[in-house]
């Protein structure tokens, strides 16, 4: 194919045209500061707020209780760094997953260096966090449980209704990270027992460089970046109007858009799977089949390595990846498949495709095509397949 | 990320394959860090080698500077092979990005682990040869499908 | 007039179309996540260190010497948590000015909160720091010198050279937030013995929501956002890829540019500063008279109040501020003006101009017609006017 | 941020102005806090407000409430311009944002205080009338131009 075929729409999306549209004037012509005083910056400070409302109405939440930020790294900073701070006189105890992001899973990290405790929840070999194992991990002491709504590799929803309802009976935070999840599927706040909740507006075909913290009222957390009285005393920094003007539309286009866009992920994901798994010997599924983001494929094909595999998928001008793109400088084993059990050697062999509405059925048929060349041809160069075959 | 040159060796990787009765057979690195390299060697009664055949399981990197190495050896001889340094398989290659400077250890390393097997075989020392050290099963188990 | 007149660009400036087209490739074409392996987004990996590579040379520094962050208030925050972190070893204590924006001034309001000294070294009456109390605060536990480049409400420029001379005599880190002067004067961190250095590219007609540090080798300090991989380790989050290239192109633009732009600047500036002081009776100029930016005027009319001043200049089209614009949500008399020594009521009569090459001599001399009969205004209705001619 | 009825109060403030030999002046708020009022009354011999001025040192919002509140006490009685509340004020302006609401605070307060000079002048007692507090030169200084 000539066309690029983007199948990595859980590292990035593309910004939608309308999206675009909307913000341009808010660069050139309505480039005030939403905090100056004269009515030129004050349509600023009205259409970031319009936004603040499209957003909240999209959770379930009140337009007061949506803070916006640079991004999901930093909301996430944001809702484990100053939960600690904020809720120190109650303990420093932290409960989270083996399987989330980076950017939960460093900063706790960071946090434990700093004298707060972590525990790290298991999950079960399809991804999906062990209530039993969070329940018998509180104590006194805990003030947070950040469970992420989605994984941004294997696709796997976790059971955030009942981590909700346990965080609400033992009267602790609750935060999520819904950078996948925002936009894609449902997600009610109050429904929920979400506390917190962290997004990223470049995954729904939003603009990059603008995320949002969501805070319930009366969560006492304050602020992370420190400095001038934006978002409401809680978050310094010029508001990025344009970026905010963008995250609104996106926003709102992704809930008016979503029944529709599921449709045809779940179709184009089912055609994905069935065919691979009918077509390729030695594939594997990774990831929950029913609790499970209708945009994300991720499997492994063993005796294969995914880097292999994704150079080759480049020159067939296939996008795809291999474990979360943050990490792909390192390309160490994917964290999250090593946490549902696989092997070293098979978790390396792992391929994400992660679709979105504007692909369609002849890019899927191509891409299985080239999948099952490749996959053949590495595997010829493998000497575990040649191990494998030896010994059958 | 990688050269042209890289890019060329990976895509049409030189001397894949297998060598049935290979005087050397040196299998390096491990799955955990996603490297397997495995050299065949053919050496002749006189000690040059005859033929030469990979099989890798790896990233770009690891089948380029494999499939280089393969090619540099051929036709030399023990000694010469020997001689062979990473070094030498990432120039050839016009360099590797700095995070994949280990698959041409590696692969410099496979050759030397062929090497040994052959001295093995022969019963023979080969000057400024020691016993390869990786092994490619550390701690992994097998997985059922 | 009928054309707005924006007299407001140390709040916010308007993004050059130039840059604004620079961008736009980069949300919809080439939207590509630059961490992933694909060629299509090796690219946007490209243009991200190519605008590295402009700022870098901008600064005399080294491309792989700066960091993009979400703007300044963050590249603050970075430099002066993160420092406390990574220096604990050798003390607790750092030396800032009392004028620093508040990006610096709650940061360390935080930090005090948390253990960490501050000391607040004064300004003279023209906001130039007084040096040799800086170095009698010097302590053998004293790990950073924060010092602003250029104050954002007074203009004032301080002495660098010598602050970055007494820093290196005392082997401390230095690091000076420039958001007001990056792009508006010359900047060499090697001259200066700059070690870190803050900027948000807004300030300098480039798009909000991005900023940099600067971070001279050799400086240990790690992550302020944990998370991904990016920004070799140290800042987590996509990169903000079409923010980041409009940085980039508004710095090239800049330092190109920055020459005649100071001209035109200076040419108007000292127009609208004789006027006023010729025709408006009772207002004085504050900040240093030579070490000031180019752009900045910052006027105190006694016994009026800015943000009536404001409003009616916002009547006559006119846009300006009164302090920072980042704290008119208070309206608190600005503290950089009561640094100065200003009395509370005379620092409530302020108003700041800070110009941009695109304003002309007619909007000048339009803008002080306006500010005259305003003034007079507003002192007809003032009791303390009607006090201070009663004693006369 | 403003109404339009505050904006139209700021732009257009009715009764500026000072009154000589006035009944009653009040002056109220400190320049620390950058909102100072003073409200002159001219008040007959019947009680009733004959005329009334201002003058403000202020924000917007001071400057319109100032405006408002000499409107609503014209023509009235003492009595009647003492049940004035600031809240009166703020609704005869369709309302105020949070951060000024002190500002109406201080206009009730002037009238009072002008009421306190005029009931001192006069040797009289206004029911439910208490002195004023505040003082308009907390600890500032003069300073030279
Ligand atoms: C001196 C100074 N520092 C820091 C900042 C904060 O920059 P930003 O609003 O881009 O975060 C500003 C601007 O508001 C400033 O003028
Ligand atoms: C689950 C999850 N959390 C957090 C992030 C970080 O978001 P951002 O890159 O916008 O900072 C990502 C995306 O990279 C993600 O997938």
């Amino acid at each position: 194919m000539d066309k690029k075929i983007y199948l990595d729409n859980a590292a990035t999306t593309k910004t939608r045209p309308e999206v675009v549209d909307a913000m341009l004037p808010y660069f050139t012509e309505l480039f005030g500061n939403p905090s100056s005083v004269y009515e030129y910056a004050a349509q600023n400070k009205k259409v970031v707020d319009e936004a603040r409302g499209i957003i909240g109405n999209a959770l379930g939440a009140e337009t007061a209780e949506i803070y916006f930020t640079a991004g999901g790294s930093e909301s996430d900073n944001w809702a484990l760094k100053a939960t600690i701070d904020a809720y120190a006189d109650k303990g420093n105890h932290i409960i989270t997953s083996k399987i989330e992001h980076h950017a939960i899973l460093h900063t706790c990290e960071y946090l434990e260096k700093h004298g707060v405790e972590v525990t790290y929840i298991d999950v079960d070999e399809n991804g999906i966090l062990k209530l039993d194992q969070l329940e018998k991990a509180i104590r006194p002491t805990t003030i947070l449980i950040s469970i992420m709504f989605a994984n941004n590799e294997i696709g796997t929803m976790q059971p955030i209704k009942e981590i909700g309802e346990i965080a609400k009976k033992h009267n602790i935070l609750f935060h999520t990270d819904a950078v996948q999840a925002f936009g894609q599927v449902p997600i009610n706040v109050n429904d929920l027992n979400i506390d917190m909740l962290s997004a990223s507006a470049h995954k729904l075909n939003g603009p990059k460089g603008i995320g949002f913290l969501y805070i319930r009222k009366g969560v006492k957390i304050r602020s992370f970046v420190h400095g001038g009285a934006q978002e409401r005393q809680r978050r310094a920094g010029t508001e990025n109007v344009p970026a905010i003007v963008g995250f609104g539309k996106a926003t709102q286009i992704a809930m008016d858009t979503m029944e529709e866009r599921i449709d045809i992920e779940i179709k184009l994901r089912n055609l994905l799977m069935k065919r691979i798994l009918e077509e390729v010997p030695y594939a594997r599924v990774n990831g929950d089949k029913v609790r499970r983001l209708p945009n994300n494929i991720n499997v492994c094909f063993q005796f294969i390595e995914g880097e292999s595999l994704l150079i080759m998928l480049d020159m067939k001008n296939i996008c795809a990846s291999s474990g979360s793109a943050c990490t792909s400088g390192s390309l160490d084993p994917s964290h999250v498949l090593l946490a549902i059990g696989l092997p070293h050697e098979v978790a390396h062999g792992s391929l994400r495709l992660t679709l979105n509405h504007e692909n369609t059925e002849e890019e899927i048929n191509y891409t299985v095509d080239q999948i099952k060349e490749i996959v053949d041809k590495l595997r010829k160069m493998s000497p575990l397949y040649e191990d494998f075959t030896r010994k059958r | 990320m990688y050269s042209e040159k890289v890019m060329d060796h990976f895509t049409n990787p030189r001397n894949v394959g297998e060598i049935d009765n290979a005087s050397g057979v040196g299998t390096v690195g491990n799955a955990k860090c996603g490297d397997i390299m495995r050299i065949y060697l053919d050496i002749t009664e006189e000690g040059v080698i005859n033929d030469v055949k990979f099989k890798t399981f790896g990233c770009g990197a690891a089948v380029a500077t494999s499939s280089m190495a393969t090619e540099l050896v051929k036709g030399k001889t023990v000694q010469e092979a020997l001689q062979i340094t990473n070094k030498a398989v990432m120039e050839a290659l016009d360099g590797l990005p700095p995070v994949k400077v280990h698959c041409s250890l590696l692969a410099e390393e496979a050759i030397h682990a062929a090497l040994w097997d052959y001295a093995e075989k022969m019963n023979i020392k080969i000057e400024g040869l020691s016993k390869p050290k990786s092994d490619i099963h550390d701690g992994e188990e097998e997985v059922e499908y």
